[in-house]
This record gives C-alpha cells, sequence and structure tokens, in this order.
C-alpha cells in the first residue's frame, strides 16, 4: 500500500466525515436544545437533496445557487414542524418522544414516494462536477466544496452558539425552559429556532450531498445511523463535538475499510464508538450528566 | 470506639479542594450537627460519606469497617442511609411500595416488606397515604416519606441534608421530634443544616466547617461561643 | 364471466419500491393483453384477447400485495392471498429472501408459486413441488460471465488479465462471491482481490482504493442502484478505471442507472437477461416493448421483461389445465413447454425441471453505449461488439 | 370479580377463536402475538426498568439463529434449541449490559442501537450461520416433536403459550421484590442506590430475563417463518417495533403491549391490506401518522392514558372533597385585616 | 403597582390557590406567609406567567397581564427569583448574568449591572467563570438573587432567598433586599423565616390552603396570636 493511496484515502475520508458532521451537528443542535433525538434527521437531509433536485431540473438553477434557497426551506420547514407537532410532546417522556420523530421519519418517507416516486435521482454537470488535483492529490469537487460547505456552516452556527444574543438564549432554553421564560425569553421561539436551524444545517448537507450521492426517498436511511454515532460520540448536544467526531468517523471508517476490509467499515466505527463511550460516557466533548 | 470515624479526608475536584483533612466522628445514638458557611463543603462531605463520591485522600469507617470509596449501595449495606434534598420519591409507586422498596433490603419477601413498610409509615405519621400514588403527596409529606424509606434499612446511620430548609419555625419543630425519635431508636444522626433552631436544641456534638477545614468541634453550647465559629458562620 | 384470480407479491414501498413500481407495470400490461389482446402481435400469447379460452374466455385479475422487501410480511400476504382472496396461484417476490418465505407458505398450502426474477440459487435447490422459477439464477449468470472472458479470449484475443470483484454483502452478493471464488480457477482467470461493501453504505472511497491498489483490468460488480451509481462516481472522482467493468444486472441495469449518469455510465457491460436490440432476431421483443412504451413512457428492463414473461407462463398454464384446480395448474406447469419464439425474453424457452427450475433460460451481456443497452454476448446474437478497453474518463466526449 | 371474569372471556375467546377465523386471520392474529409477546419481553427491561433498549433485535435474531443452526446442523430438537436460543441470548445480554450500562438516557439507547447493528454485522459475515444468504429451515420433520406444522393452528398455540408462558414471568417479576427494585431503578437510580440497590446488577437481570424471552420469539419466528437472514432477524426496524408495542400499549404495565400489539399490527395489516396495493407508498403514510397520532395525544400509551383517566377523574373528586373540607375546618377563617 | 384579584390557579385538575387577592403599592415591600404548600410559590409562578390563571386577575401598573405569556411580562419589570434557584447549571456565573438582562435593551450598561452585581456579591466576583451548576447551595442563591436583579425589575418577587443560607448571609440577603427597595423597587416576598420577612415587610398577607386568610402590616401580623400559635409555635 503506497503513501499516497494512505494520503488519498486520508483525504476522502476527512471530506465525507466534514459532511457527517454537517449531517450531525443538525441533530445534536435539536437535541442539546430539546433533549429530544430526532430520528427523521435523515428525512430532513432527503428533502434538502430533493429541493436542490427539483430546482436544479426545473429551473436549471445549480446547487451551489439554490444551496441558500435550500437552507431557508428547510428552516421553515424544521419551525413548521415544531409548531405542529413536536410543541405537543415537549413534555412527554422520552419514549414517546422518541416515536414521533420515528413517525415522521416514516411518514417523510411515504409522503416522498408518493410525491416524487421511488425513482432514483441525481444531478449531473453541475458548476462544482469533476474532480481536481490538490497537492497531488485527485478529490472530487463536489465533495471539496462539501466539505468547505460543511466547515463554514459548523462555524456560523458555532458562533451564533457562542457569541450572540439569541445563542445565549437558546443556550439557556436548553438548560431550564421556565427560568429561561423568566429571563423574558421566548421558549417557544427558541425551540422552534433549534429545528430550524437544526433542519437547515441536514438542508445544507442535502442541498451539498445532492451534487455526488443519488437521490431518493429512503437516502436518509443511509446517513442516520452514522449522525447518530457521531453525535452521541461528539457528546450530545456538543457543535465542536459533532464536526471533530464527524471527521473522525469519516476517517475511521474510510481508513478502517482499505485497511482491514470494507465490509467491516462500519463494524469499526461502532466498536471504537462504543470503546470511547467506556471511558467518556458523555461522549467526546460532552458536558457531565 | 465510635460508630462512625472520619479520619483526614480530603475531597478535591480539579483544582478545587472541598475537604481538607477534615476528621471527626459519630457516636451510635447520638446526633451530630454538621454546620458551616455555604461552600464550607457539608454536602461534599456528605456524599463522602454515603458513597457517592470517592474520598481523595482519609479514611471512612463505620463500625470498625472501612467504608470510604465504596459505592453508595455498599455503604446503604452496611448501615449508612440518606435523605436527598428534593425528595427522589419513587413516583410510579405508593407510599407504601417506596419503603417497601427499601424494606427488601433485609427480606426479599414482598408480604414481610409490607409489614416492615407499614411500621415505618406509621412511625413517620403517613399511615394514611399507604396505597396513595407517592406523587400526590405534597413536599414536605414526601420529605417525610423520604426519612421513612431512609429508614427501613435499618441503618445505623441516618445522613439528612438540610431537611428543614423551607419550614417554617413551628413545622421545624415537628421535624426536630421526628430527628429524636429516630435517635430513640438508636439510629446515630449527621444532620447538615442552616436552620439552627432547628439542630442546636438537640445535637449531642456539632462539626463546623470552612472552606472544606473544620474550624471547630463540640457541644452546641462551645460550638456557638467559639470566636472562630462566630466570625466564618453565625455573624455577630 | 369467470375471474381468476393470480396474487402478485412485490416490493411496493420500502428499499425495493423503485424496482416494484417498474415490475408493477409489466404486470398490469400482461394482464390487459391476456385479458383484453394485443392486436398485432400474433405471436404473443393471448393476442386474441379473450381471456383463457380454457376456462370459457376468463379473465384474470392480479391481486397485488406490498411486502415492504420484508420476508415476514412477504410470507403473511402470501397467506392472505390464498386464504383471503382465494387466489389460484402467486407470482412473486423480486428480492430472494422474500421469495424465501412466501413460497413457503405456498408450498404448505398447496398453490402454485411462480417466481420470475429472483435470482438464488438456493431457491430451487429446497425440493419444493409448488415453486417454479422462469429466470435463470446466479450460478448460470456467474458461469456466463466466465464463458463470455473465456470466449473473448478465444475469438477476439483480449485477456482479461488481473481481475476483482465488488460485491454488495448481502445474500445476492455473497452468494454471487462465492461461486465466483468457485469458479474462477475452473476458468484459469487470476481473481486477485474480491472485495465486498454493505449496500446502504455513504462512500466508496476504501473500496475503489483497495481495487486500486489491485490495478485490475476488469472488475466484476454486483450492486444495487444507489450503490452501482455511487460506485461509478467514485470511479471517476479517483481516476479509477480497469479495461472492463463486468456488472451483474441490478443496479447496472436499473432505468435510473444510465439516466443518472449519462456518459459517466458509458461502456460497463452488464449481464441481462433482456435487450431491446434483441429485437431483429424476435420482433415480440420490439413489438411488446412498444406498448409497454407508450403506456408507461420507459422501456422493459430485463426486471420488468422476466416479471412480464413469469405472469404469462403462469397464465398460459392456467390456460393449459383449464381448471383453476391448483393441483391442475401445477401439473400444467410442470408440463410447461414453451417456445422461445412466444416469448419476449431472448431465451430457448420455458421448461421446468425437477425442482421447478427453467432450463431453457439464458443470460446475455449488454454493453452500454450511446446510452443504449447493447447486446454483445452471446456473440451469436450479438449487435454490437465489446468497446474494449473503456476509453480513459477524459477522452470521452 | 371483575378479573376473573374477563380471564374467562378471553379464555372462552382464546379457544374459540381458531374455529372462528380462516388460516388468513388465524396468521394476522399469530402476529399479533408474536408481537406482543416481543412487547412483554422487552417491557421488563425498557418498561419496568427504564433502560430503553433499542437493540434488542440481537437477542431474537440470536434465539433465531442458535435453534436453526442447531437443528441444522446438529439435527438438535428445536424444543431444545429454543432454550439453546434464549440461554446464548442470556449470555449475550451480559456482554451488552456491561458495554452499556454505565450510559444514561439516550447514550443508552443509541449504545443499544450500536451493538444490535454489529451483531447484524457479524451475522453477515459468519460462514458458518449461512452469512447474508441466510438458512432455511428443513421442512421434513413435521408435527410437534419437531415444531413444525403445515398449517396456521399449532403455531397459533405455541405463539399463544409463549406469550402467556412471558406474561406470567412478567407478572411473577413485577409482584417479586425485582419489579420494586426495577420501578426504583427506573424513578429515581441515586435514591435506589442509597436504599441498598446495586442498580448495576438489577438492571442486568432485567435485561437477561428480557433478552432470554426476546429470544424464544425468535426461535418461534425461525420455526414458523423458516427462513432467516439477518436482515430479517436482526434488523434495527425489528427493535424499535418491540419497543413500539409497549409504548402504544403504556409501558410498564403487563398488558399494555398486548394491547400495544393489537393496535400497530392491526394498523400495519390493514393499511397494507387496503392501501399497500397501490404502490404508491399510501399505506406508509397511514400507518406513520397513526404513530404520530398516538405519541403525541397518548404520550403514556392507550392503557397508560385509561388508568390515569380513572386515576384523574377520581383524584379530581378526591381534591373537591378535600378542599371542601380544609374551607370548613380553617382556621383562622375568612379576610380580616388585623 | 401589581394589584391580584380573585386569583385562582390549578395544576391540572387540582386546584392550587382557590382565592387570592393582594397589593403591592410601589416602593414597599410586602412578604407572604405560610405553611408549606399552601399556594405561596404557586402564586408568585402566576404573576410570573409560569402558571396560568384559571380565574381572576392580575394587573400590573393598571395593565391586566394574566393572560399575557411570561417572557412578556418581565419588560414590563416583573421579575421572579424563583424557588429552588433554578440557574442555568450548564453556563458560567457571568453568561448567567447576561442572560438575566436579556430583555433589557441599554446593551452598555449591562456590563457595569454586572459589575454591581459583583460588588455586591463579592462571592461571585471570585466564581465568575465557574460553572453555575457546581457552586455551592448558598452560591447559587446569591447568584440566582443577583439574576433576578439584573433584568432591573420594578418589581423583584423572591420565593424563599433564605433557603439554604447561612446565618449570617441571611440577614445580608435580607439586607440587599432592603437596599434593592431602597433604589425604588418594589418587593414581594415569600419566606419561611418569619420573624425576619415580617420584621422588614411594610405589608403582610398569610396565606393558608390557597386562600388569603389575614392581612396587615408587618409588625401587625408578628404580634398576632394566631400567627404566633401557628407559625411561630410560641
Ligand atoms: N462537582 C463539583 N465540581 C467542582 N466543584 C464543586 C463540585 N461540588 C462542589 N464543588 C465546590 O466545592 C465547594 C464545597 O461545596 P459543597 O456543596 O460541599 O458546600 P456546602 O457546604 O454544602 O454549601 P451549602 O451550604 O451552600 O450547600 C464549593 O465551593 C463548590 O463550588
Ligand atoms: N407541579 C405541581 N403539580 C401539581 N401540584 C402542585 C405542583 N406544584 C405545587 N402543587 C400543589 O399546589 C399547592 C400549592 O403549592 P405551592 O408550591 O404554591 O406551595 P408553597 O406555599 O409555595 O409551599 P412551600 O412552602 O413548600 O414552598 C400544593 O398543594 C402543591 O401540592
Ligand atoms: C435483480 C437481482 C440481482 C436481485 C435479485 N432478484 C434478488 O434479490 O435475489
Ligand atoms: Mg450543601
Ligand atoms: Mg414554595
Amino acid at each position: 500500500m503506497t503513501t499516497e493511496i494512505l494520503l488519498q484515502t486520508l483525504a476522502s475520508g476527512v471530506l465525507i466525515g466534514l459532511i457527517y458532521a454537517l449531517v450531525a451537528i443538525g441533530l445534536t443542535m435539536i437535541f442539546g436544545v430539546m433533549d429530544i433525538v430526532n430520528f427523521a434527521h435523515g428525512e430532513f437531509l432527503m428533502l434538502g437533496m430533493y429541493s436542490t433536485f427539483w430546482l436544479f431540473s426545473l429551473y436549471a438553477l445549480d446547487p451551489m445557487i439554490t444551496l441558500p434557497l435550500t437552507v431557508i426551506m428547510l428552516f421553515a420547514f424544521g419551525m413548521l414542524l415544531y409548531k405542529l407537532v413536536i410543541v405537543r410532546i415537549i413534555n412527554a417522556p422520552m419514549l414517546s418522544q422518541i416515536f414521533t420523530t420515528f413517525g415522521i421519519m416514516i411518514l417523510l418517507r411515504g409522503v416522498a414516494q408518493f410525491l416524487w416516486k421511488p425513482d432514483f435521482r441525481s444531478i449531473e454537470n453541475s458548476a462544482v462536477s469533476g474532480s481536481v488535483k490538490l497537492l497531488g492529490l485527485q478529490l472530487g469537487r463536489p465533495q471539496l466544496v462539501a466539505g468547505l460547505g460543511a466547515i463554514v456552516v459548523t462555524g456560523l452556527v458555532y458562533f451564533f452558539l457562542n457569541r450572540t444574543r439569541l445563542g445565549a438564549a437558546l443556550e439557556a432554553t436548553a438548560s431550564d425552559k421556565e427560568a429561561a421564560r423568566l429571563m423574558g425569553i421566548d421558549s417557544h421561539k427558541m425551540f422552534a429556532l433549534a429545528w430550524g436551524i437544526g433542519a437547515a444545517c441536514a438542508g445544507a448537507a442535502g442541498g451539498l450531498l445532492a451534487t455526488f450521492f443519488p437521490i431518493f426517498p429512503d437516502v436518509g436511511a443511509s446517513f442516520i445511523l452514522l449522525a447518530f454515532v457521531v453525535v452521541n460520540l461528539g457528546g450530545f448536544g456538543s457543535v465542536s463535538g459533532a464536526f471533530w467526531a464527524g471527521i473522525l468517523v469519516g476517517v475511521i471508517e474510510v481508513m478502517g475499510g482499505l485497511l482491514l476490509g470494507p465490509q467491516y467499515k462500519t463494524a469499526i466505527v461502532l466498536v471504537l464508538f462504543l470503546a470511547v463511550l467506556m471511558f467518556r460516557p458523555q461522549g467526546l466533548m460532552g458536558k457531565k450528566a | 470506639m465510635s460508630l462512625l470515624e472520619v479520619k483526614q479526608v480530603s475531597k478535591r475536584f480539579g483544582g478545587l479542594t472541598a475537604n481538607q483533612d477534615v476528621s471527626f466522628s459519630v457516636d451510635a445514638g447520638t446526633v451530630v450537627g454538621l454546620i458551616g458557611p455555604n461552600g464550607a463543603g457539608k454536602t461534599t462531605m456528605f456524599n463522602c460519606v454515603a458513597g457517592y463520591y470517592v474520598p481523595s485522600a482519609g479514611s471512612i469507617q463505620l463500625d470498625g469497617r472501612n467504608i470510604g470509596g465504596l459505592p453508595p449501595e455498599a455503604c446503604a449495606r452496611a448501615g449508612v442511609a440518606r435523605t436527598f434534598q428534593v425528595a427522589r420519591t419513587f413516583t410510579s409507586m405508593t407510599a407504601c411500595e417506596n419503603v417497601m422498596a427499601a424494606a427488601m433490603l433485609l427480606q426479599h419477601n414482598v408480604a414481610k416488606a409490607r409489614t416492615a413498610a407499614m411500621g415505618w409509615l406509621a412511625f413517620a405519621n403517613l399511615q394514611r397515604f399507604a396505597d396513595k400514588p407517592a406523587a400526590s403527596m405534597t413536599i414536605s409529606e414526601q420529605r417525610r416519606l423520604a426519612v421513612a424509606r431512609a429508614l427501613a434499612i435499618e441503618p445505623k446511620i441516618l445522613l439528612m441534608d438540610e431537611v428543614m430548609a423551607g419550614l417554617n419555625p413551628s413545622e421545624v419543630r415537628e421535624a426536630v421530634d421526628v430527628v429524636l425519635k429516630i435517635r430513640d431508636r438508636g439510629i446515630a444522626c449527621l444532620i447538615v443544616e442552616h436552620v439552627l433552631e432547628g439542630i442546636m436544641p438537640i445535637a449531642d456534638k456539632i462539626v463546623v466547617l470552612d472552606r472544606g477545614v473544620k474550624i471547630a468541634e463540640g457541644t452546641p453550647q462551645q460550638v456557638s461561643n467559639d470566636p472562630a465559629v462566630l466570625t466564618a458562620y453565625l455573624g455577630d | 364471466q369467470q375471474e381468476v384470480k393470480i396474487g402478485v407479491i412485490y416490493p411496493l414501498t420500502g428499499p425495493g419500491a423503485a424496482v416494484g413500481a417498474e415490475l408493477r407495470s409489466a404486470l398490469e400490461l400482461a394482464a390487459d393483453i391476456i385479458n383484453n389482446g394485443s392486436p398485432g402481435i400474433a405471436d404473443l400469447p393471448f393476442s386474441a384477447g379473450k381471456g383463457l379460452p380454457n376456462l370459457k374466455g376468463a379473465k384474470i385479475k392480479l391481486v397485488f400485495s406490498d411486502h415492504q422487501a420484508n420476508p415476514q410480511t412477504g410470507a403473511s400476504e402470501a397467506e392472505r392471498l390464498i386464504t383471503q382472496e382465494k387466489v389460484v396461484a402467486i407470482v412473486g417476490a423480486y428480492n430472494s429472501a422474500v421469495t424465501a418465505t412466501a413460497s413457503q407458505v405456498a408450498e404448505r398450502a398447496g398453490v402454485p408459486f411462480l417466481n420470475p426474477e429472483s435470482s438464488s440459487a438456493s431457491l430451487t435447490q429446497r425440493n419444493f413441488k409448488w415453486f417454479f422459477r422462469t429466470t435463470p439464477h446466479d450460478d448460470l449468470f456467474v458461469h456466463n460471465a466466465f464463458e463470455f472472458l473465456k470466449e473473448l479470449e478465444a475469438k477476439k484475443g483480449i485477456k482479461p488479465g488481473v481481475v476483482v470483484s465488488l460485491n454488495e454483502n448481502g445474500l445476492w452478493g455473497t452468494e454471487t462471491t462465492k461461486l465466483q471464488t468457485k469458479l474462477a480457477p475452473e476458468y484459469k482467470l487470476n481473481l486477485a482481490k474480491q472485495v465486498m461493501y454493505p449496500a446502504k453504505t455513504t462512500q466508496l472511497t476504501s473500496e475503489v482504493q483497495t481495487l486500486k491498489a489491485a490495478n485490475p483490468n476488469l472488475v466484476l460488480q454486483s450492486s444495487y442502484t444507489a450503490d452501482a451509481i455511487l460506485s461509478m462516481k467514485t470511479y471517476k472522482e479517483l481516476g479509477f478505471l480497469p479495461d472492463m467493468i463486468l456488472a451483474n444486472n441490478a443496479g447496472f441495469t436499473d432505468t435510473d442507472f444510465v439516466k443518472t449518469l449519462g456518459k459517466d455510465a458509458e461502456y460497463v457491460i452488464t449481464r441481462e437477461v433482456w435487450a431491446l436490440d434483441l429485437a431483429s432476431r424476435n420482433p415480440l421483443i420490439k413489438q411488446v416493448n412498444d406498448l409497454f412504451n407508450s403506456r408507461y413512457k420507459i422501456n422493459f428492463t430485463g426486471n420488468s421483461s422476466r416479471t412480464f414473461t413469469g405472469l404469462m407462463v403462469m397464465a398460459d398454464a392456467i390456460n393449459r389445465a383449464g381448471s383453476t384446480e391448483p393441483e391442475a395448474i401445477r401439473k400444467a406447469l410442470v408440463a410447461t413447454d414453451m417456445p422461445g419464439s412466444k416469448l419476449i425474453m431472448p431465451w430457448k424457452g420455458v421448461k421446468f425441471d425437477a425442482t421447478g427450475q427453467n432450463v431453457l433460460g439464458q443470460g446475455i451481456l449488454t454493453q452500454i453505449v450511446d446510452g443504449k443497452y447493447n447486446t454483445v454476448w452471446p456473440f451469436n446474437l450479438a449487435a454490437r461488439d465489446v468497446v474494449w478497453p473503456m476509453p480513459k474518463w477524459d477522452q470521452r466526449k | 370479580m371483575k378479573n376473573i371474569l374477563l380471564s374467562a372471556v378471553l379464555a372462552a375467546v382464546a379457544l374459540a377463536l381458531p374455529s372462528v377465523v380462516d388460516a388468513s386471520h388465524l396468521n394476522t392474529v399469530i402476529l399479533v402475538l408474536m408481537a406482543a409477546q416481543l412487547g412483554v419481553a422487552w417491557n421488563m427491561v425498557g418498561g419496568y426498568a427504564g433502560q430503553v433498549s433499542l437493540g434488542h433485535a440481537a437477542f431474537y435474531g440470536l434465539g433465531a439463529y442458535t435453534s436453526t443452526v442447531l437443528l441444522i446442523n446438529f439435527g438438535v430438537n428445536p424444543w431444545l434449541g429454543v432454550l439453546a436460543g434464549g440461554l446464548v441470548a442470556a449470555l449475550l445480554s451480559l456482554a451488552f449490559g456491561w458495554s452499556c450500562f454505565r450510559l444514561k438516557g439516550h447514550y443508552f439507547a443509541m449504545a443499544t442501537i450500536a451493538v444490535a447493528e454489529l451483531v447484524q454485522i457479524f451475522f453477515t459475515e459468519w460462514e458458518y450461520g449461512g452469512a447474508a444468504v441466510g438458512l432455511y429451515v428443513p421442512m421434513d420433520k413435521h408435527g410437534w416433536l419437531w415444531m413444525n406444522f403445515a398449517t396456521k393452528l399449532p403455531y397459533y398455540w405455541l405463539a399463544l403459550g409463549l406469550l402467556l408462558l412471558t406474561l406470567a414471568a412478567n407478572w411473577w417479576i413485577e409482584r417479586s421484590y425485582l419489579g420494586y427494585y426495577f420501578r426504583a431503578i427506573k424513578d429515581e437510580p441515586d435514591a435506589a442506590r442509597s436504599i441498598g440497590i446495586n442498580i448495576a446488577r438489577y438492571k442486568q437481570v432485567a435485561l437477561t430475563v428480557s433478552a432470554f424471552f426476546t429470544a424464544l420469539g425468535g426461535s418461534l419466528y425461525a420455526q414458523k417463518e423458516l427462513y432467516i437472514d439477518p436482515g430479517s432477524v436482526l434488523s434495527t426496524a425489528l427493535s424499535i417495533k418491540m419497543a413500539l408495542v409497549s409504548i402504544l400499549g403504556g409501558v410498564g404495565t403487563l398488558l399494555g403491549p398486548v394491547v400495544g400489539s393489537v393496535i400497530l399490527t392491526s394498523i400495519e395489516e390493514f393499511s397494507r391490506i387496503l392501501f399497500g396495493g397501490s404502490g404508491r407508498g399510501t399505506d406508509v403514510i397511514i400507518y406513520a401518522s397513526l404513530i404520530i397520532f398516538v405519541a403525541v395525544f397518548y404520550p403514556t400509551g392507550i392503557l397508560g392514558w385509561w388508568t390515569s383517566f380513572k386515576e384523574r377523574r377520581a383524584a379530581r373528586a378526591d381534591a373537591s372533597r378535600q378542599i371542601a373540607a380544609h374551607a370548613a375546618t380553617a382556621q383562622p377563617t375568612g379576610k380580616e385585616a388585623v | 403597582m401589581l394589584e391580584i384579584t380573585n386569583l385562582k390557579v390549578c395544576y391540572d385538575d387540582v386546584l392550587a390557590i382557590s382565592d387570592v387577592s393582594l397589593k403591592v403599592e410601589p416602593g414597599k415591600i410586602v412578604a407572604m406567609v405560610g405553611g408549606n404548600g399552601n399556594g405561596k410559590s404557586t402564586t408568585l409562578r402566576a404573576v410570573a406567567g409560569l402558571n396560568a390563571a384559571a380565574a381572576g386577575s392580575i394587573s400590573f401598573n393598571g395593565q391586566a397581564i394574566h393572560r399575557m405569556p411570561a417572557h412578556k411580562r418581565v419588560p414590563l419589570g416583573l421579575s421572579l427569583v424563583p424557588e429552588g434557584r433554578r440557574l442555568f447549571p450548564g453556563l458560567t456565573v457571568l453568561r448567567n448574568l447576561e442572560l438575566g438582562a436579556f430583555t433589557r435593551l441599554d446593551k452598555h450598561e449591562v456590563k457595569s449591572g454586572i459589575a454591581e452585581m459583583l460588588d455586591l456579591f463579592p462571592i461571585l466576583k471570585e466564581r465568575a467563570s465557574q460553572l453555575a451548576g457546581t457552586m455551592s447551595g448558598g452560591e447559587q442563591q446569591m447568584l440566582a438573587i443577583a439574576r433576578g436583579l439584573m433584568a432591573r425589575p420594578k418589581l423583584l418577587m423572591l420565593d424563599e432567598p433564605s433557603w439554604g443560607i447561612a446565618p449570617k448571609f441571611v440577614t445580608k440577603v435580607l439586607d440587599v433586599i432592603q437596599q434593592v427597595n431602597q433604589t425604588g423597587v418594589s418587593i414581594l416576598l415569600v419566606e419561611q423565616n418569619l420573624q425576619k420577612a415580617l420584621g422588614i415587610a411594610h405589608y403582610g398577607y398569610v396565606i393558608q390552603t390557597g386562600r388569603i386568610v389575614m392581612q396587615g402590616t408587618g409588625q401587625e401580623l408578628l404580634n398576632d396570636e394566631r400567627v404566633k400559635k401557628a407559625y411561630l409555635g410560641l
């Protein structure tokens, strides 16, 4: 095995890891603020992909142009979902919360199939197709752009949470919604915001992913397990944790697949994940319970 | 030898030392108060004795047996019972079942546990709630239930953290009576408390902590006249 | 007028739904032809549109059911179709795992089960009395592929060189891998590396790097749709291109494969059981496909054409039985001897052996050129010559 | 009295059922019973002890695989195989508990998914167990001795018997000290430790018993459907279904999973039967909408809702009585300025 | 300034307070006392908007507020230091204080407000960057009061501020309350330390099983025989 292949694989691992990170950030965000695990997160991703696809195929708008649009649409969708459904389960037991989002997951898949048929779609020849040589490595341009996008979005979310007033309010709501209301913070607005941002992150990931991944109603299923692992590994609710864990998982998956055999790549990630939790039950960067 | 011997116990959280070389003892069947300003390390000490923290240094012995560093359930089996600041009731159970769960430490037989539990409910004057869901009891009733539950493991010593906070003076008096009744059954009590009216009149001994260090120990009389205690805690 | 109910069990929702939709269309077309005829396609059985003549023109009625790619659901649906819908026979179920459980219910109930498109070899190794399969299975397909390579060398002097395989790690990919391992030495192939991967994967980087490291001339590949598309994109991204990709149907023959990848799908060779360009030898193929296309705006695929054929064979057997008695239908199926000229498949015909396997079936190989599947093997059926090696990524127009 | 009457009615229905429904409906009933049994088994650890496992398919699959591998490769009688499956699953539950029980809440739930996923990967690769190709249970040996039948009726009795056995075990646990310990651990783990409950040990007990019974369900599946592969007996969807059944009916109640199974299985079967053939995913949409509806509006499940409905009615009456009493005795009374 | 009339509040279906009427005049300290579980906290929570009023009305500076959501009452000048502190345990002391000023529009003055608080409670200064959740009970109580003051309220409601506080600090806390009051902030105080609370209160109410049963100036109530007997155990 040559160094070149190792480096090349490492680079690919980092790039796919960034996408995992982006999907996971939305998930961890919703969890952090509301303590709800969103099983439908992969479907948000799917919606982001379809939105990009339809804008591309109906209006010939390039995915790079429509990315902000997709992000806004998913943001609105997340808020709407909160207002229609999630708002009713804020105080429900964890189990019924899990099953509400689980139901939403199945529902969105069904609706996607109903509206758009189960066909596999994809976007060809977008502005970012092709690949580039960088430092002697061959990297897919869509992947590269997606990776950069993931870094930018993560940075924005991180900045928002840690440097803005609204971010502080979001964190306050996350830790005690009643106390937050006593500070004059509208907790429903904050929750809706969390769902909005969470969905928007998934939407961004979907928009970026659509340039190089097939689009179909069940596509979320491929990503959700890894997203869960990433969120868990990073620590539920930790945005920076999800970011680093995403990259870690991407790299481990790809390198592990290369060195130990691709059929075991998921197993390697899962074993690593369980091993980390043995020593840090709260995840790599999670706060102690 | 004393029932509970705390020797040179220290507990550090990262750089912060919450307890520093604290030693004291509790004799069987006595009431000992643990007081001190906020952040003095009382709750920390309490948690070390009850097994919720592992002391960074020092030893804790109950009846000559080392219990320092044992997990909470092992401490409970050794004879240390405790209450929590928030009542931590088993909300899916009735009052009686709450106490039965504790009584089962001594025998797994459900019928026998029920008999024992009814006894402790009567002791805490809660018989009428026996078959009511514990969640429906008021906060102060739940606190009393927690005492009954703690006693049901028939401990040698009962640890209570601020059980009298938020009680008005006449309620404090009732609580004091309960403590005395417990002591009269031969169970020692170690009480962390800021409500001095609740602890001073009944304590056989008071231990005062300040910034993690023991600054005084003695009868309530001695302690309340100790100048160090006055400046650090009681105020003038 | 009498109605003959046939149960059809397919993945109409869930992971297999995309294929399920195509199969459903093929079944509807077949039923419509049987019941209402197909003027102008005289050679097709039932083209007169009089229903089943031996049953006084009884029409067939399809009872659709959805197994969601879940074996237990497949079994329940079979049970329901038999006892409640009182179907006289069952056709299904695409996914081999579901075919396994659903046919088991039919076997116990004594109802004929015809399987047009599941490829797991094990299905006909169960000594079932009521199970019939019209399609060739993986064993034959792997033989076909290796036979092709052998002939290629013999006739055109093209040596396969270093061979690697990339197969999904489910039932199908695993069986295929095993067969390839077993047969490669017999065909004196240098099978340097066998890579398996989970079909639901999000990336194939490590797989492709592993292949690349072996520096192969030929990749044997078995993938479903999403992963087939993903693999092609990854090949291109990482600049990997062997001289030949010899794929194993499924994802590579899905309508969406060419639609999605466009020129990046070019020159892939895939095993098939059907191709439009075979029409020159068998006019039925084009005629029926035109009918299909005018109705559903898609062409047949290997899957939908096989399903179409399956229902035709079943209808033929019921007709010959002249009865809806299960045993009579079973006997008719056993006695089936349909000539290739009555099929839309490039097969010699349909005739079942003792295990219920059609022995006259055959696979072909097609190569994608100009967005179409062109038959390249068997050489006597070939519509084009094999393009070898594949042009490099950057040398395509 | 009411209970005896109810039991008598249920027993009569159970006995009469096979003679009034056809094989397909009987099959649906069997599915209901099997799902109920899994729900009851899951409920022991997920409901009573409050440890939300989303990885129970691992035990189910282990049960199915153990009995089948033993039967195929060693000709071991399925009755023994079923038992062996239960024991193997119980063994696995030790590793499962060891790796997951130090985690809490969502961390625990996610880790259980990971463990089950690993088990699935293992069976996908395990040559001896048929790998991804799966295993066929031979049909040649029939009858009660080989737990293999051409008709549905015996499976009905098997499923019913297994459900009753599991219910009985659950009933016994609920009433013994274990039931008290499980609920204490679920309600307030710290308080449970303070009264001497070794929560790690009792969580493990709950899991092991639950794993054992789940595995029995898995073996029954293998004997009924006669074909198993990793996708059908080890999938996460299956784990989720076990939990879902309990939640719909009411977690931590004896009969909740049974109620849940009746509801869920009916929704599942009927929405698919009525709309599945259309191929547009309508059945899935209906199924999902109903899950969301129940989860949102009956968060404690149907049984939970029913009991709390009755309790609240009683409490309301109680409270008004108390307030009236208070008002009468309160001293000093009336608003008066001093 | 605050006027509650015939207020009734339920938790689910259970009645918690049945009939509470009280008034807080501008610039005054008003104490509410009563035994455990009699509805003191519920009353304060209803004023803050955490519990809905089932009947009756609450008006603040002449404006009816009982239908307004909690977060909209804060900018009007209502601030509650809740029972059990309810800090944001995962955030630092400083961030907790900043959040206290969430609705304030005079952003630049918030900084000096924080400095003021740190002077008022020196213990908080020492621990400005510690996570609130790891502080001792008493330290947390100080922070809760300081956070409540950060909103610059016109009416500050305190629910058992001396809960868990060392005797020396109880006096200090009550001093702070009086100081705050002297700056013109009205106070509604719920406290079990009857003598001290009624000692500093201008006016007081006694609540029992969800209704106001007595009222008067702090001294009047302290001297009342029934109060002495029922609550002071004298
Ligand atoms: N888990 C922890 N991590 C870091 N510091 C801690 C932790 N627990 C307690 N401390 C610190 O240790 C010191 C002692 O705390 P402790 O809770 O024992 O005080 P206390 O005497 O019980 O005070 P109070 O009377 O206010 O309850 C405090 O300064 C507190 O901030
Ligand atoms: N969250 C709740 N759910 C149901 N009932 C409640 C809740 N909180 C309080 N109650 C009930 O409302 C009544 C009044 O409670 P409240 O907390 O207002 O009393 P309090 O006077 O503040 O008592 P304390 O001195 O214990 O703080 C009590 O009977 C209590 O049991
Ligand atoms: C088209 C195929 C390769 C899939 C096959 N029908 C199976 O699942 O067995
Ligand atoms: Mg403390
Ligand atoms: Mg209160």
